[in-house]
C-alpha cells in the first residue's frame, strides 16, 4: 500500500463528488432544482453500485433496476404497510436488496460473462413482473400509497432541501467507500479479474468470491437508491423499474466510463440530462440514447471518463495483472 | 527464387498493456525453410499473431512479397497467399474432414464442388482419404495435424507458416510430420516454421532464428546453428539429457 | 480502516453538509425575490401525457385534445382575459420520471393547475399526493377510482373519466335489458383492468349475476385457452377490459372459440378506437362496447345535451389534426375547458378556490358526458353519459 | 371445447414466433458468440413494415410479406454495419451490449416514423378456423409452424451444403481460423445478421395475423426467444425449435390451467432454471458456458 501513497495532491473523485453535491444547490436553488439534484445522487448511487460489477469486474448485470426496486418496494411496505419505523424501513432496502444479490448471483456468478448477463436479466425482470402483480403486498400495477415521511430519532426528514441532503450525504458515503474499494487489496484483484481472469487466477484471486462480493455491494447500493427514491416521492411503482431502466442503468455507466471511479459521476450527470432531454423532445431522446450507446460502447470503451483518461493519465499507471500480483503478495 | 518472401522489421505485441515481443526482426526467403526457434513463453506464437494482424502489434513492419501488410486484417493476408497453421491444429470440429479442406479454398474459388488441390494434398496425406467424410473433431491428434497442413495447402499458399506442428505427438508422428514437411520443401514451397523442438527443425530449414524473451537472440544458417554453443546448450543439450 | 482512509470520508462530508446548509439558508432568501418577477398575465397550466412508452398511443390523443382546448380558450381571449400559457412534458410511462416533471411544473414553472396525469392510473395517483401538498387544482385525464376517491381526502383532484363503478352500472343495466346473468370477465393486469376486476368482483354478485375471471398481460397473443377455459361456464357475454392492442386479439380468438352465436362479445370503455376495431376485420363486427357518446355523436337524438358540444369539438378537431378524435382526446379536451371554467368562475388561480368553483359550477356539458362535481363527487360523470355502443364494421352505432 | 387440445394450439401458435426468434438467436451466438437484443426489434419491424404496406398500398398479400422479408434483409445489414463494421468489434461481449443500443435506436425509430400506430394484416389462409376434436386451430397457426419447419429444414440443408453455410459452421467451431482462411469477420457477421433478421420478419409478418403489431411488440418477444433458445442449446437449431414451442406450450398451459397474469414469468423462470442447472440447454453439450 506504501507504494501508492499520495505525494502530491490532485482531484480525486470523492472530492469532485463533493465539491458538486455541495455546489449543485448553492447554484441552482429552486425547489425543483433539488428534486433533479436528488435523481442525480439516486443515479450515481445506482451507477456506483453498477460499476462494482459491471465496471471492476466486466461482468455486465440486468438487474440493477430490479435491486433498485426491491429496495424502493421493501422501504415502502415496511413503513406503509407493516408500520415499521421509517428509519428501520430505510436500512432494511439495502440489507434485502444485498440478500437477493447474494442469492442471485451465488447461483449465475460461474456463468460465463454472456449468460450471467441474460440470467441478470431474467432474474430482474422477474422482480419486476412480481412487483406489478403482488398487488396484495405491493399495491400492483397502481402503486404503493400512504409511505410516511422518514424520521430519524424523532426529527422528520421530508421537503426538497432535507431529503436533497441525506441523499447527497449517501451518495457521496458511496463514492468514498466505492474509490477506497478501488484501492484495496481486494479491489485491486476484483480489477485485475476483470482484466484478465486467468491471470488474476493465477496469482491467487479467488475469482467466485471476489465477484459474488462485487455483485452484492452493487445490490446494497441499490438498495440504499430505492429506499431514497421511496422516502422521497413517497410512491412507489413498478413502471420505474423495468427492462428499460436496468438497460439505462448500463447505458450511463458504459457512456460514462465502466471501470473508472469518474464513469459514475459522469453517467449519473448524463442520465439526469437526458431525462431533462426526454421533457422537451418526447421520443427522440430515446433514439438518441440508443446511438450515442452504440458509438460509445465501440469506439470508447472505456466511456467518457476513459477518454479523458487516456489524455491524462493515471499517474503511475501499471497493468492491473501486475497490480494483482502486488496485491496478493503483500 | 532467394528473394524475401516475408520480411518482418522491429514487430511489437502487447498481450493487454505487457508487452511480450519488443522489436523483433527478421526475414524468410522464397523457396527456403525459414524456422523460428524458441522454448516456451519465448513469444514466437505471440510474433506470428502479431505478424497476421490476428494480434494488433504495437509497431513495426511487415511485408509479405514486397507489399506492406502491417496493417492488414488477417483475411487479407490469406488473399495474398499467407497460410497458416495454427497452434494446437484447431480445426474445425464439427465439419467433416472434406469440409475442413475445402474451407482451404475459399481464397481460390467461389465454387464449392471443384476442390482444387485436393488430389495433391490426399497424395501428401493419404491418411486422410478413408476419413473424408468424418468429423475433424474425432480423428486422432497425428490426423488432424495433416489435416491442418492440409488445409492450409488447399489455398496452394506462397508462403506457409506453421506454428509447432510437432507439438503433442508421438515421436512416430512427428516424423511422419516432418517427412511430410521435407516433401513440401523438396516441391518448391516457401515455409515460416515455429519450433520448440530444435533439432528436427534445424534439420529441415534453410535458415533459423532464435528467440529469447521477446528477442531474436542469434540467427544464421541452420547448419551453422546447429554447431552453435548456444542452442546446444539451450535446446539440443538439454533435449538429449532429459 | 486507516487513518488516511478515514481523512478522506470526513472531509468531504463535512464539506457537503456545510454547503447545503449554505443552500438552505440561501433559498429561503431568494424564494422571496423570486415571485416578485412572476408574470401575472398568464394563467399557467401544466400537462403529463405519455406521448412515448407503452400508452404512447393514448398519450398522443390526448395530448392533442388538451392542446386544441388551449387553442380555442386563448383564440377567445383567454379566461377573463388571461391567456393560458401551457407546459406539456412527456414522462414516457414512468411514474418516477412524472413525479420530478410534476415537481418541475409545480417549483419550477410555477404552474396554477396541472391538467392530465400522465396517461397512467399509477402516474395519476402519484401525482394527486404532489399537486395537493402545493395546494394546487389538479384535473386528471385517467380512469382509476383512488385518484379522486375518497374525495375528502382529495380535495383539489377532480378527473374528466368515468369511474368505472359508474361504467359497470351501466354495463350490468345492459345486461340485465339483455337478460344476461351469467358473464366472463378478462381484466389486463394493468391499474385499468385491475381496479375494474375490482368493482366487477363487487357489484356483479351483488346484482345477481354468475362472473368468472382470467385476467391477462398485455401483449397476451393467444387468448384460445382462457376463453376455452371460461367457456366451459357457459357465459352468455365475455367482457375484456383493456386499453392494450391485445384486445384485437381478443377478438379475433372470441370469434373462433365462442361457439355459442348468441353470446355477447364486449370491450369496455378503454378500447373505442376505430382503428382496433378495423385491425379485428370480421371479427370485430358485432363487439359492443360501453362508451362515452363521442362515437356515436351524430346518431343521436337531437335533444341530447351533449350532441351540440361533440360536433363543434369533432369538426375542430379534425381541422387541426386531420384525423378523427376518439374518447382519450375528448376526455383531455373536457379537463382543461373544466380547469379553466373552474379558475374563470373563481376568478382565481388560488387551488381550493378553484376546487370550491368546480364542485359547485352545476352542469359542465362535455365531450365525455355532462359533469355534475360536488363535494362527495370529483369524477362528476353518471351513467347518462355511458352509452352502449356497436360496432358495424364500418363505424360505431347505438347498440339496443 | 377441449382445453387441452386448445393450450396445444394456442401454445404451438405463439410457440412457432419464439421458435424463429431462437433460431435466429442461435445463428448469431454461433457466427459472432453475442447475444443480439435486436432480434425481438426484427419481429416487430417485420410485422410493421407487411402491416404498413399492407395498410397504405393494399398489395396482395404475398408482397406484403416480401416487404417484411426485405426489411429483415435491411435490418440485418444495418446491425452489421453498427455493431461490427463500424468498430471492427470483435470481442462477443461487445457486440452484446452494442445491440443493446442497436436495439433501443431500432425501437424510437419505428415509434417516431410509425407515430406510435399499431398494425395488423388479415389472416394468410383465409380468417375461417379449424375445428379439431372440440378445440380451435388457427390457419395462420399452421402457416407459422410450416414457416419454422421450412426455416429448419432449409437453414440445416444451407449449414450441410453450401459453401457460405459451411463457412457460417466453421466460425461457430473456430471464428479466428476463418479469418486466417480468407473470409473477415464482417462477412460472417453480415450473413448471420441477415438470416436473423429474416427469420424475426417471417415471425412479424406471420404475428401480424394474430395480434397487433407496433413500435412496443417486439422487446418481449426477443426476451422470450432467447429463453427458448437457451432451453434447446444456445446454437442447437432443432433445439432452437423445440425450446420455442415448448415456452409457447408452458405459457399457454399456465393460461389455460392456472393464471394468465404469471404468463409473462413463465419464460424468464424457465430461462433462470436453465441457466442455473444446464446452461448448455436440454438438447446439447457442446457448448461450455460455464467458466
Amino acid at each position: 500500500m506504501a507504494v501508492s501513497r499520495i505525494r502530491r495532491w490532485r482531484p480525486t473523485t470523492p472530492v469532485i463528488t463533493a465539491v458538486l453535491l455541495a455546489a449543485m444547490p448553492l447554484i441552482f436553488i429552486s425547489d425543483f432544482a433539488r428534486a433533479i439534484q436528488l435523481r442525480f445522487c439516486v443515479m450515481l448511487l445506482l451507477l456506483t453500485g453498477l460499476n462494482f460489477i459491471n465496471g471492476y469486474a466486466r461482468m455486465s448485470s440486468l438487474a440493477q433496476a430490479g435491486f433498485y426496486g426491491l429496495g424502493a418496494y421493501t422501504a415502502g411496505i415496511l413503513a406503509a404497510r407493516l408500520d415499521v419505523p421509517p428509519a428501520l424501513a430505510f436500512v432494511a432496502a439495502p440489507v434485502l436488496a444485498t440478500v437477493a444479490a447474494l442469492v442471485i448471483g451465488a447461483a449465475s456468478l460461474r456463468l460465463r460473462a454472456t449468460y450471467f448477463t441474460m440470467a441478470t436479466l431474467g432474474a430482474g425482470y422477474i422482480l419486476y413482473i412480481l412487483f406489478g402483480r403482488m398487488t396484495g403486498v405491493t399495491g400492483g400495477p397502481n402503486g404503493l400509497l400512504g409511505i410516511p415521511a422518514l424520521s430519524v430519532a424523532g426529527i422528520e426528514i421530508s421537503g426538497p432541501l432535507p431529503m436533497y441532503v441525506l441523499a447527497a450525504v449517501l451518495a457521496l458515503l458511496g463514492v468514498v467507500v466505492a474509490y477506497n474499494f478501488e484501492r484495496s487489496r481486494a479491489g485491486r484483484a476484483l480489477r485485475a479479474l476483470g482484466a484478465s481472469e486467468p491471470a488474476a487466477v493465477a496469482s491467487g484471486v479467488r475469482a467466485f468470491r471476489l465477484r459474488l462480493f462485487a455483485f452484492a455491494l452493487s445490490g446494497c447500493y441499490a438498495g440504499v437508491a430505492g429506499a431514497l427514491e421511496t422516502f422521497d416521492a413517497t410512491f412507489v411503482s413498478p413502471s420505474s423499474f423495468g427492462f428499460l431502466t436496468a438497460v439505462l442503468c448500463v447505458v450511463g455507466l458504459t457512456v460514462g466510463g465502466a471501470g473508472r471511479a469518474a464513469g459514475p459521476l459522469i453517467g449519473a450527470a448524463l442520465l439526469t440530462a437526458l431525462d431533462e432531454l426526454g421533457t422537451e423532445y418526447a421520443g427522440y431522446e430515446m433514439l438518441i440514447v440508443g446511438l450515442v450507446f452504440l458509438v460509445v460502447v465501440q469506439a470508447f470503451p472505456g466511456g467518457v471518463a476513459g477518454a479523458a483518461g487516456a489524455r491524462w493519465p493515471r499517474r503511475g499507471a501499471r497493468p492491473a495483472v501486475a497490480r494483482a500480483t502486488e496485491g496478493s503478495a503483500s | 527464387m532467394t528473394d524475401s518472401a516475408l520480411s518482418v522489421r522491429d514487430l511489437r505485441v502487447a498481450h493487454g498493456r505487457l508487452e511480450v515481443v519488443h522489436g523483433v526482426s527478421f526475414e524468410a526467403r522464397g523457396g527456403q525453410v525459414t524456422c523460428l526457434l524458441g522454448t516456451n513463453g519465448a513469444g514466437k506464437t505471440t510474433t506470428i499473431r502479431g505478424l497476421l494482424g490476428l494480434q494488433t502489434p504495437r509497431s513495426g513492419t511487415v511485408t509479405v512479397g514486397g507489399t506492406d501488410v502491417s496493417r492488414h486484417a488477417p483475411h487479407r493476408l490469406a488473399r495474398l497467399g499467407v497460410a497458416h497453421v495454427p497452434e494446437g491444429r484447431r480445426v474445425f470440429a464439427n465439419l467433416s474432414v472434406r469440409d475442413n479442406l475445402r474451407m482451404g479454398t475459399l481464397t481460390r474459388t467461389r465454387r464449392w464442388r471443384e476442390e482444387p488441390g485436393l488430389d495433391h494434398v490426399l497424395h501428401t496425406f493419404p491418411e486422410l482419404t478413408p476419413k473424408l467424410k468424418d468429423a475433424a473433431g474425432v480423428l486422432s491428434g497425428g490426423q488432424q495435424q495433416m489435416l491442418a497442413i492440409g488445409r492450409a495447402l488447399m489455398s496452394r499458399p506462397t508462403l506457409l507458416i506453421l506454428d509447432e506442428p510437432s507439438m503433442g505427438l508421438s515421436p512416430k508422428l512427428v516424423s511422419r510430420i516432418y517427412q511430410a514437411l521435407a516433401g513440401l520443401r523438396d516441391d518448391g514451397h516457401t515455409i515460416l516454421l515455429v519450433e520448440q523442438n530444435a533439432r528436427l527443425a534445424l534439420e529441415l530449414a534453410d535458415h533459423a532464428y532464435v528467440l529469447e524473451t521477446g528477442h531474436i537472440a542469434e540467427s544464421g544458417p541452420a547448419g551453422e546453428l546447429i554447431a552453435s554453443a548456444r542452442v546446444q546448450e539451450i535446446y539440443l543439450g538439454s533435449q538429449e539429457e532429459s | 480502516m486507516t487513518r488516511r482512509l478515514r481523512w478522506r470520508l470526513t472531509t468531504p462530508i463535512a464539506l457537503t453538509i456545510t454547503a447545503a446548509l449554505a443552500a438552505g439558508c440561501s433559498a429561503g432568501a431568494d424564494a422571496g425575490a423570486d415571485a416578485g418577477a412572476e408574470d401575472s398575465a398568464a394563467i399557467k397550466i401544466g400537462t403529463l401525457y405519455s406521448v412515448t412508452g407503452p400508452a404512447a398511443n393514448v398519450g398522443d390523443k390526448m395530448r392533442k385534445g388538451t392542446e386544441l382546448a388551449v387553442e380555442q380558450i386563448n383564440q377567445r381571449g383567454g379566461i377573463d382575459g388571461r391567456k393560458i400559457e401551457w407546459k406539456f412534458y412527456d414522462p414516457a410511462g414512468d411514474t418516477s420520471t412524472a413525479v420530478t416533471q410534476t415537481r418541475k411544473l409545480l417549483t419550477d414553472d410555477k404552474v396554477d393547475a396541472i391538467v392530465g396525469g400522465g396517461s397512467s392510473s399509477g402516474i395519476a395517483l402519484a401525482m394527486g399526493q404532489l399537486t395537493a401538498s402545493a395546494k394546487k387544482l389538479f384535473v386528471a385525464t385517467e380512469g382509476a377510482r383512488a385518484i379522486v376517491q375518497p374525495e375528502t381526502e382529495h380535495p383539489l383532484t377532480f378527473k374528466a373519466t368515468f369511474n368505472d363503478t359508474v361504467v359497470m352500472q351501466k354495463i350490468i343495466e345492459f345486461w340485465k335489458a339483455k337478460g344476461v346473468t351469467n358473464v366472463a370477465l378478462l381484466p389486463d393486469t394493468s391499474g385499468f383492468g385491475q381496479s375494474a376486476l375490482e368493482v366487477a368482483e363487487k357489484e356483479l354478485p351483488a346484482a345477481g349475476l354468475k362472473l368468472a375471471v382470467a385476467s391477462f398481460d398485455p401483449g397476451t397473443g393467444d387468448f384460445t385457452p382462457l376463453l376455452t377455459k371460461l367457456g366451459a361456464g357457459k357465459p352468455q357475454a365475455y367482457l375484456a377490459w383493456t386499453t392494450d392492442s391485445s384486445g384485437v386479439t381478443f377478438l379475433k380468438n372470441a370469434r373462433t372459440v365462442v361457439t355459442d352465436g348468441a353470446a355477447l362479445i364486449q370491450h369496455s370503455f378503454g378500447f373505442v378506437d376505430d382503428r382496433y376495431m378495423k385491425q379485428a376485420g370480421d371479427a370485430g363486427v358485432g363487439t359492443v362496447l360501453s362508451s362515452p357518446k363521442l362515437p356515436v355523436a351524430d346518431l343521436l337524438p337531437d335533444s341530447d345535451p351533449q350532441k351540440k358540444t361533440i360536433g363543434e369539438f369533432a369538426a375542430a378537431y379534425e381541422a387541426k389534426y386531420h384525423e378523427q378524435p376518439n374518447v382519450y382526446a375528448g376526455q383531455a379536451y373536457d379537463a382543461l375547458m373544466l380547469a379553466a371554467e373552474a379558475i374563470g368562475k373563481a376568478k382565481s388561480t388560488d387551488g381550493p378556490l378553484a376546487a370550491k368553483a368546480l364542485e359547485t359550477l352545476g352542469e359542465h356539458v362535455g365531450v365525455t358526458g355532462v359533469f355534475r362535481y360536488s363535494a362527495q363527487d370529483h369524477s362528476g360523470l353518471g351513467t347518462d353519459g355511458v352509452e352502449m355502443i356497436k360496432w358495424d364494421g364500418e363505424r360505431f352505432v347505438l347498440a339496443g | 371445447m377441449n382445453l387441452l387440445l386448445q393450450v396445444v394450439f394456442a401454445g404451438l401458435s405463439v410457440g412457432a414466433v419464439y421458435a424463429l426468434v431462437a433460431v435466429g438467436f442461435g445463428v448469431v451466438a454461433n457466427g459472432t458468440g453475442a447475444v443480439n437484443f435486436a432480434q425481438g426489434e426484427y419481429v416487430m419491424v417485420g410485422g410493421v413494415v407487411a402491416g404498413v404496406v399492407h395498410e397504405v398500398w393494399h398489395p396482395p398479400l404475398p408482397v406484403s410479406v416480401l416487404c417484411a422479408v426485405a426489411a429483415g434483409v435491411v435490418a440485418g445489414l444495418v446491425t452489421e454495419l453498427a455493431v461490427s463494421r463500424f468498430s471492427g468489434a470483435r470481442s462477443a461481449e461487445i457486440i452484446t451490449i452494442a445491440t443493446i443500443g442497436l436495439a433501443v435506436a431500432l425501437k424510437a425509430a419505428v415509434l417516431l416514423l410509425t407515430d406510435r400506430k399499431t398494425y395488423g394484416l388479415p389472416h394468410f389462409l383465409g380468417e375461417r378456423p379449424l375445428r379439431v376434436g372440440g378445440a380451435v386451430a388457427d390457419t395462420q397457426t399452421l402457416w407459422n409452424l410450416a414457416v419454422v419447419f421450412v426455416v429448419a429444414v432449409g437453414l440445416s440443408l444451407f449449414f450441410r451444403r453450401t459453401r457460405q453455410g459451411t463457412i457460417l459452421r466453421a466460425a461457430a467451431d473456430d471464428p479466428e481460423v476463418v479469418t486466417s482462411l480468407g473470409v473477415p469477420f464482417h462477412s460472417v457477421a453480415r450473413w448471420v445478421f441477415v438470416i436473423a433478421a429474416v427469420l424475426g420478419a417471417l415471425g412479424g409478418a406471420g404475428l401480424a395475423p394474430l395480434s397487433v403489431m407496433s413500435y412496443e411488440s417486439g422487446t418481449l418477444l426477443g426476451l422470450k426467444g432467447f429463453a427458448a433458445a437457451m432451453l434447446g442449446g444456445l446454437g442447437n437449431l432443432y433445439g432452437a425449435v423445440i425450446g420455442g414451442l415448448v415456452i409457447g406450450l408452458v405459457e399457454a398451459a399456465v393460461a389455460g390451467y392456472g393464471s394468465a397474469a404469471y404468463g409473462d414469468a413463465v419464460a424468464f423462470v424457465i430461462l433462470l432454471i436453465i441457466l442455473f442447472t444446464r446452461p448448455t440447454g436440454l438438447f446439447s453439450q457442446r457448448k461450455v458456458v460455464r467458466v
